[in-house]
């Protein structure tokens, strides 16, 4: 459980430290590498299909339960690579502005969390780590003091904390209807009788405003004004993903809901889907269009996740994997683009390929992995997702997500052209060595994971395997 | 024996709208030399009814408190204010007017609709506890209430010396 | 061992103020300060056998006092609330002449809040109210300004039609039950509670406590008072008098003394969810600070109430527990406002902006009670309102549960415009010069801080130790 | 002989691409040695392998609910043949291009992308599992990007909407490819061969995804529009070598696999006809567009594209003699269009131009080329002794075997592309010459070897048909499907004969009208050109508007604007209506708190009376 304390408690001791800036960013960077290896520590226990569990029983129903098993080892691992990779970022990215203190005490506190919430064992525990996720990234996205960017923050810090009350809510109604908070104890109640509908309807509104997808999704693009690493880490790497892991958490591997339901889930997935790509066609704000193909990205994942069928969850989990490398890629390089160019409208940029090499080869590998061509990681997890939404009988939404795959290859190959290729409007140089190394990796990561996809497949096998506790 | 009692009601009716009347005079009444009267009527009623509903300690401590209160207040009005001028006092008749005006329609309203209100009495009363005397009570029984009234005098003297006296310039 | 609580104040009031010396005024606040303090320790540390009534002043007097776990709580609130009132009075009221006048008047405060909690009969809980009231009177119109005045003389009025109504309560109760002490009232309630005359009797009576604790219909006073009283003094009515005079009393009665009827919880829960809406979205439009600040703990009153309204037993320990953590986190914001007036003078949000830079503490501390008022977990207040949600919905109130979490958010959404207007944005230029305010205002925020904090970390414990015997009061 | 070897195909080049990618510096020759050395071992392999029938099986993605996912790839005579073929030609291209890139700047990207595609298209062609099949097949969407971006200074936008395209036809590939795993519940092609799907319901929709795939790949009707952008942008011997032979073979190779073993197409289904119907139109509207082009190169292109239709017309017939001749039309197709391109390319290298205007007289300059070019075009047009015409001839059997409509539409077709051709033979190489390119002499020995080799080769494959048809085509169908009767030697149906030699006798006829009215060899077509109807539809196709790539990326955009009105609409929500919605109320009660206290009396004293009064009632 070294993974969940160290990064949370590490989180208070940084601002101490505000006096030595390199040690402090050193020592963020270990606190997220400890929480990596912690979960990498997990790994041959969960492979071999054995759970660890760390239970502090409270009154009421509220203990203190860590359970780790293969799906939240596999999400520990997606989230604290990536976050260890975007705080390297951020130690060349933040270093010329203010309140430097604030953003790592509140991205450490925030993997932290966000360990926390994948071991989490008990609802309430879960909820816990919820909102601390949602503090800190209050905090991340008001980072710059403008008026305008502290609105959005509050904006988006109101619609996920009021998602997260409709969810406490159904958490409230699963009590009352299994008298646990207990992961394992719901699960084995609920085997009879499916969770009533009012509960479920609460709990998905909690989680679709996280993972913002369609009704709660426009607080993820205006959270776009935050420090490009922040979004990074927000939009792509991990705050989404909560929202993806929970539903897979609770309503396949603990509930059993009614089939509507299901169905229900897939159809929101599909709007989201379709209305994110279609602005993201037409914004022109570079984050902003990234965000909205994360949006979609998130749709996709949906689908996978709510297919129900074993190859649809793993394409999910894959899919996590995959998206949360390529769009932290594409963060990273538009953090460098905004930073050197400093605008953010793509209409005036252009023509960069010829003056930022790295960035523009690492933006298009990042490209493709997201819109799954072959030799990237995208391809086996979008391919998994729609052959689990074909299996699941409705071919109609696999449909719809062939119309989603269209779009988001032509924003994405929009959004590069009007980037990087076309006549050079504005000077800009390369980003500084360390955050171009980083992007470099990311981009790299996205190819590799294509090539060697068996360890993952193999690993998110043993997850499903898991969860849906059948011997597939 | 039954003309008795309904001239005794008849008669408490009559003490209880004097007393509603004259408290609405207090408050009403421009002028405030008539307002400490009505002030000093009231209390006077209230004795009287008390001593009709046979609580004699009761209505004695009201004797004394209204005794020492009025002449207080009566000396402070008379030496603290002057008059009004004729005008001052003709706006000051319309400003209390306009806040006023409806009190007393409104007073009658409640009383009409507070008739309807049917309580029925059926209880038994418990039988009263053997010594029932004020003072023995309140020796006695019920310390606790003499510390609360310590306090509430110390607090009066506290809220008059911040209140009413007069603060030396601050520098 | 009770009575102390009260009898010593008293003392020293009168030793204080006999003997006129000046060296007598100088310990005057270091004395009030060591009783607030002896009480918190008392509460914390005192074994059980202490909280028993013999003592050798027993056979002199016969107090009615009794402490169950309850009144253990509300008198560790009270305890700390003094102490933190008694500091910022320090720092914030220069003069010592007016100095010994607050102090004074905080010893009677404390007396009669003391009695309220402790006393175990119905006329002297009328009676301590009546203490406490007077000495707010006076507190709240302490610097003789007009808004003092003003809010004042409505506190005063309404008081009045609240003791009108109490009395009213007593008086019936007194015909029914034939004594006022609790037991005999709660005797007399169990057979006779249906009849029309009592249940009026406890209406008038619940009315009144309404009144005092500024619920929905009754708060007009509120608002006026807090924001008009100078600094220290609004922290001691937001943060303890109007609960204790108010809502400690309705718990108390609600559970032990009046017949637990499902029209009286449905007229609390009615009532709370009132306050809670009325409060939430009148603060939302304020934009003074304190005057927010008061709205705001009209809405936070109504989830006490709520959370009483439901007349299950983990209601009670959610409306106590969330009492407990209001009085801590609200009057941490009214010191927060106590010290942002005492730098910039001023309480006008709009004139206001970017303080976060030069007064760090105010502003960390005021976030850390802006997200524990609105209940986001971490910190205290979210487990009480956990609680009390909870409670409803075993309770089937769902139509009251979603307005008690959707508010939540609401609450979120004018704190989160507080701390923008004052903390975030760009320094406004009166304000340049601001520093942090004096330690006496910064050590009380800190150390209510660190207990919100630490009662929202170590809930486990403390949800053990302090609350679920109050909620014993029914088995 | 393990089945390892199958993998060599794939990794050598693979490796020689990223190789020759890694090369900076100076050593040019090293680029053009390693290619063509690759290629040689390519092409012996791929001799090698001819003929084996080898399956090499490896875990590669796990196994999910029962469908392994494993790489698993197989050599049987139809991928054998296909890969001799590609073999072939990469080299070809390869060595002509060794001249024609010399000076060229982004030699080394060309040279990696050739031999990454090279390597992409033979594990394609070998996968044996569908979604090797897949993996392969989008990884030819990289290079193509890649080899078109390097072409002209600004060709990456043909670049993006060649990606475009043929990613979003690929994305439906992966549709088809999910649908059909599904049906089958395996997604190994020899098992789903075993007992091919039914067209009922599903099946047909997998297979119109699966086809939708192939077709665009091959460049058919709805999904060709970049080949003629690409044909002015991308460097040329790209344009001989991936669109003229690559690409078609890959992709009729799967529309052969779709219909002979994934699927039992049979001729009353509604499918073939549809397939038959996309072949027409190709054939017809891609040929009226090649007459009226000014430009050596788009000229080509659309008939590359026209030719395509021939084929999906043949296999579209579900008949053995139409797969049969689409199936030949297809290898002879790759040889005289890649044939054709090298001329092109030869004489834009020596005269610098490929502008048909400034073209001319070059016969006497540039024999060799000259001579190939009549070959090729000749074979193109189905002039009898060569390939094209045996190909024609089944495809038309097959075509009047089903409905007239469409050997009609075939024959028009046929007679426009010699229409077309023998204007660009009059205009480029008889004429009288333009003064400017006095100096051209014959293109160097390199660029000419390749244009004699796959001239030869049609001619062969003309005269001695029997060769290709016994051993490379006909085994692919096996022999029940056959029914016993053997395609090769000369055509059976001598009526067929006599009216394709009618056909080509009355373009001659056309073209030498078209000469003497316009007076040049360029203007031969401007007669129909400038014909009433047709004129109307030329000026639109001028401005674009059938080009589908434009109408697709309209609709997106429309489509695109109105979920964006979506968003916005949501996010007003958001922004102001809540916004509004809360401090109205707090306004409004704000306005109750007047602060006057009599108010707040009021207000006390009702609501205790309300309250004590419902307490009183309810008793």
């Amino acid at each position: 459980m070294l993974a969940v304390f160290v990064p949370t408690l590490g989180a208070f001791v940084l601002p101490l430290m505000a006096s030595a800036p390199r040690l402090r960013n050193a020592l963020a960077f270990v606190f997220v590498l400890a929480a990596l290896v912690g979960s990498l520590a997990l790994v041959p226990t969960v492979l071999s299909g054995r759970t660890v569990d760390v239970r502090l029983n409270l009154p009421l129903g509220l203990n203190f339960v860590l359970h780790a098993d293969g799906l939240a080892v596999f999400m520990a691992i997606v989230s604290s690579l990536l976050s260890t990779i975007i705080v390297l970022f951020s130690t060349g990215y933040i270093r010329h502005y203010d309140y430097q203190n604030e953003y790592y005490l509140m991205v450490v506190l925030f993997l932290g969390a966000m360990m926390g919430l994948v071991y989490a064992g008990n609802l309430i525990l879960l909820y816990v780590f919820w909102e601390i996720t949602a503090i800190a990234s209050w905090r991340l996205i008001g980072f710059f003091r403008e008026k305008q960017h502290v609105i959005r923050a509050d904006k988006a810090f109101l619609v996920t904390v009021f998602g997260a009350l409709a969810m406490l809510l159904g958490f409230v109604g699963v009590y009352v209807q299994t008298g646990s908070f207990d992961l394992e104890a719901i699960r084995t109640t609920l085997k009879a009788a499916p969770l009533g509908t009012l509960a479920v309807v609460l709990i998905l509104a909690g989680i679709l405003s996280k993972s913002a997808t369609l009704p709660f999704h426009t607080w993820l693009p205006d959270a776009g004004v935050a420090p490009s690493p922040v979004t990074a880490l927000l939009h792509a790497a991990v705050l989404v993903k909560i929202g993806v892991y929970v539903f897979a958490r609770l309503f396949i591997v603990t509930f059993t809901i009614t089939p509507e339901c299901h169905t229900a889930i897939l159809w929101v997935a599909a709007a989201s889907a379709l209305v994110s790509a279609g602005a993201a066609m037409i914004d022109t704000d570079l984050k902003r269009i990234i965000a909205y193909s994360t949006v979609s990205q998130i749709a996709f994942i949906f689908l996978g996740l709510a297919s129900g069928t074993v190859i649809g969850i793993a394409g999910g989990l894959l899919y996590i994997l995959m998206h949360g490398i390529a769009k932290g890629g594409l963060f990273l390089c538009a953090g460098i683009v905004e930073q050197n160019t400093h605008t953010k409208d793509i209409r005036q940029l252009g023509g960069l390929l010829k003056t930022m090499p790295i960035t523009a080869i690492a933006f298009l590998f990042c490209a493709l992995s997201v819109m799954g061509v072959p030799p990237f990681g995208g391809f086996f997890s979008k391919y998994m997702v729609l052959s689990g939404a074909v299996e699941s009988g409705q071919w109609w939404i696999a449909l719809v997500f062939v119309v989603g795959a269209f779009m988001t290859i032509v924003y994405l190959l929009r959004l590069f052209n009007m980037i990087f290729l076309g006549d050079l409007k504005k000077e800009a140089k390369e980003g500084s060595p360390v955050m171009v190394a980083c992007v470099a990796v990311l981009a790299v990561l996205a190819l590799v994971s294509g090539i060697l996809i068996s360890p993952s497949a193999e690993f998110a096998r043993t997850a499903v395997q898991q969860m849906l506790g059948t011997g597939q | 024996m039954a003309g008795t009692d309904t001239m005794d009601t008849m008669l408490d009716i009559l003490l209880v709208w004097l007393l509603v009347g004259a408290a609405m005079a207090t408050v009403m009444t421009p002028r405030i030399l008539w307002s400490v009267i009505g002030l000093a009527v009231t209390s006077a009623v209230l004795t009287i009814l008390m001593f009709r509903f046979d609580s004699p300690l009761a209505a004695v401590f009201e004797l004394s408190v209204c005794a020492g209160l009025i002449p207080a207040i009566f000396i402070s009005t008379i030496s603290l204010t002057q008059r009004l001028s004729p005008e001052g006092m003709a706006e000051r008749r319309r400003e209390k007017w306009r806040r006023f005006g409806l009190l007393p329609v409104l007073v009658i309203l409640v009383g009409v609709a507070l008739m309807q209100v049917h309580i029925p009495l059926d209880f038994v009363a418990p039988p009263a506890a053997k010594e029932t005397d004020v003072r023995n009570v309140l020796w006695h029984v019920r310390h606790i209430d003499l510390v609360g009234q310590i306090a509430i005098l110390l607090g009066g003297a506290w809220g008059v010396v911040v209140l009413l006296k007069e603060r030396k310039r601050a520098a | 061992m009770l009575s102390l609580l009260i009898l010593v104040p008293l003392a020293g009031l009168l030793l204080l103020n006999l003997p006129f010396t000046p060296a007598m005024k100088r310990t005057a606040w270091a004395f009030a300060f060591t009783v607030a303090l002896a009480q918190v320790a008392m509460v914390l540390v005192a074994p059980a056998a202490a909280w028993s009534q013999q003592g050798f002043l027993a056979q002199y007097f016969s107090f009615g006092l009794e402490a169950k776990d309850l009144t253990r709580v509300l008198l560790l609130a009270i305890g700390i609330v003094m102490a933190t009132t008694l500091m910022v009075g320090r720092s914030m009221i220069t003069d010592d002449r007016q100095q010994f006048n607050f102090v004074n008047l905080l010893l009677v405060s404390i007396i009669g809040m003391n009695g309220v909690v402790l006393v175990t009969d119905l006329f002297s809980l009328y009676v301590f109210l009546e203490v406490t009231s007077v000495s707010s009177f006076i507190l709240i119109a302490f610097n003789r300004d007009l808004g003092g005045l003003e809010g004042a003389f409505k506190y005063l009025i309404l008081s009045a039609v609240a003791t009108v109504l109490m009395l009213t309560g007593v008086a019936l109760l007194m015909l029914v039950a034939g004594g006022t002490s609790f037991e005999t009232v709660a005797a007399a309630m169990k057979t006779s509670g249906g009849i029309t005359i009592s249940q009026m009797a406890v209406g008038a009576f619940v009315c009144g406590l309404f009144i005092k604790g500024g619920l929905v219909p009754f708060h007009g006073w509120l608002p006026d008072a807090y924001s008009s009283a100078p600094a220290p003094v609004s922290i001691l009515l937001a943060g303890i008098v109007t609960k204790v005079s108010g809502i400690y009393a309705l718990v108390r009665l609600a559970t032990s003394v009046f017949p637990a009827s499902g029209a009286m919880n449905e007229v609390l829960m009615v009532v709370g969810a009132a306050s809670i809406i009325v409060g939430a979205l009148a603060a939302l439009g304020q934009h003074d600070l304190k005057r927010m600040l008061a709205y705001s703990s009209i809405s936070q009153m109504g989830y006490i109430v709520l959370g009483l309204g439901c007349g299950t037993p983990l209601g009670i320990v959610g409306a106590v527990f969330h009492l407990f953590n209001h009085a801590i986190f609200k009057t941490l914001l009214f010191v927060n406002s106590a010290a942002i007036e005492q730098r910039t003078g001023t309480t006008d949000m709009n004139r206001m902006g970017g303080l976060g830079s030069r007064m760090p503490v105010t502003g960390v501390t005021s976030t850390i009670a802006a997200l524990s008022t609105a209940g986001v977990p971490p910190l205290a207040g979210f487990w009480s309102k956990l609680i009390i949600v909870i409670a409803l919905w075993q309770a089937h109130d769902y139509g009251f549960a979603g307005i008690a979490v959707l508010m939540s958010v609401v609450t979120l959404a004018y704190l989160l415009l507080m701390q923008r207007r004052i903390f975030f944005g760009k320094t406004s230029p009166e304000h340049a010069g601001v520093r942090e305010a004096a330690a006496g205002v910064v050590v009380p925020e800190l150390v209510l801080a660190a207990l919100t904090v630490a009662v929202g970390l170590l809930f486990p414990w403390v949800l053990n130790t302090f609350m679920l015997p109050v909620g014993g009061i029914f088995h | 002989m393990n089945e390892s070897i199958l993998l060599i195909p794939v990794l050598l080049p693979l490796i020689a691409g990223l190789a020759v990618l890694a090369i900076r510096g100076p050593v040019r020759l090293a680029r053009e040695v390693v290619t063509l050395v690759v290629m040689l071992a390519n092409l012996g392999l791929a001799i090698y392998l001819f003929g084996q029938d080898l399956t090499f099986v490896h875990p590669w993605a796990g196994v999910w609910g029962g469908i392994a996912m494993e790489m698993a790839l197989r050599v049987y005579q139809f991928s054998g043949f296909i890969l001799l073929a590609v073999a072939g030609f990469s080299l070809l291209v390869a060595l002509y291009s060794w001249k024609f890139m010399a000076d060229r700047s982004y030699g080394n990207q060309y040279y990696g992308y050739m031999l990454i595609s090279v390597a992409m298209v033979n594990g394609a062609v070998m996968a044996d599992h569908l979604v090797v099949l897949l993996f392969f097949w989008e990884g030819l969407l990289l290079t193509l990007m890649g080899m078109i971006a390097i072409g002209t200074k600004d060709a990456w936008k043909t670049a993006i909407k060649a990606f475009i395209i043929v990613g979003v036809t690929d994305v439906c590939l992966m549709m088809g490819i999910a649908l059909t795993g599904w049906l089958a519940h395996t997604l190994r092609m020899s098992e789903i061969a075993a007992h091919p799907l039914s067209l009922a319901g599903l099946g047909s929709v997998a297979m119109i995804f699966m086809t939708i795939g192939a077709i665009s790949k091959a460049g058919s009707m709805p999904f060709h529009s970049w080949i003629p952008d690409a044909a002015i942008d991308a460097p040329l011997p790209f344009m001989a070598f991936l669109p003229a032979s690559l690409e078609k073979l890959l992709g009729i190779y799967l529309l052969g696999r779709i219909t002979l073993n994934l699927f039992a197409l049979t001729t009353e289904s509604w499918v073939s006809t549809l397939l038959m119907i996309i072949g027409a139109v190709t054939i017809l509207l891609a040929v009226a567009m090649a007459l009226v082009q000014k430009d050596y190169k788009r000229l080509l292109s659309y008939h590359a594209i026209s030719q395509v239709g021939y084929m999906i017309l043949g296999i579209g017939t579900a008949l053995p003699v139409g797969i049969i001749g689409g199936l030949f039309h297809m290898i002879n197709h790759a040889m005289y269009k890649s044939c054709l391109f090298l001329s092109g390319g030869a004489v834009e290298k020596q005269a610098g131009t490929t502008d048909l205007a400034r073209l001319g007289g070059l016969a006497s300059k540039m024999p060799i080329t000259f001579t190939c070019f009549i070959v090729a075009a000749a074979a193109i047009s189905g002039v009898p002794p060569f390939n094209g015409f045996f190909s024609k001839e089944l495809v038309y059997d097959g075509a009047l075997e089903r409905h007239w409509i469409f050997y009609a539409a075939a024959l028009l077709g046929s007679f426009l592309t010699a229409a077309s051709f023998l204007k660009l033979g009059h205009a480029a190489y008889l004429g009288k010459r333009d003064p400017a390119n006095e100096g051209v002499k014959e293109a160097p020995m390199a660029m000419l070897l390749p244009m004699i080799v796959i001239a030869a080769g049609c001619v062969l494959f003309g005269v001695y048909n029997p060769l290709p048809l016994h051993y490379l085509i006909q085994p692919i169908l096996g022999e029940h499907r056959l029914e016993g009767h053997d395609f090769a030697g000369l055509p059976a149906n001598w009526m067929l004969v006599a009216a394709t030699v009618l056909v080509l006798a009355a373009a001659l006829v056309n073209h030498l009208v078209g000469v003497k009215r316009s007076g040049s060899g360029l203007g031969a077509a401007d007669h129909i050109h400038h014909a009433p109807v047709l004129s109307t539809i030329y000026d639109w196709a001028a401005r674009r508007f059938f080009d589908p790539y434009d109408i697709g990326m309209a609709i997106v955009r429309g489509l695109s604007l109105f979920l964006w009105g979506i968003d916005r609409f949501i996010d007003w929500i958001y922004d102001s209506f809540i916004v509004t919605l809360t401090t109205g109320l707090g306004w409004t009660v704000r306005l109750a708190h007047t602060g006057n206290y009599s108010l707040y009396i009021v207000w006390s004293l009702v609501g205790a009376a309300a309250i004590i009064a419902f307490l009183m009632r309810i008793l």
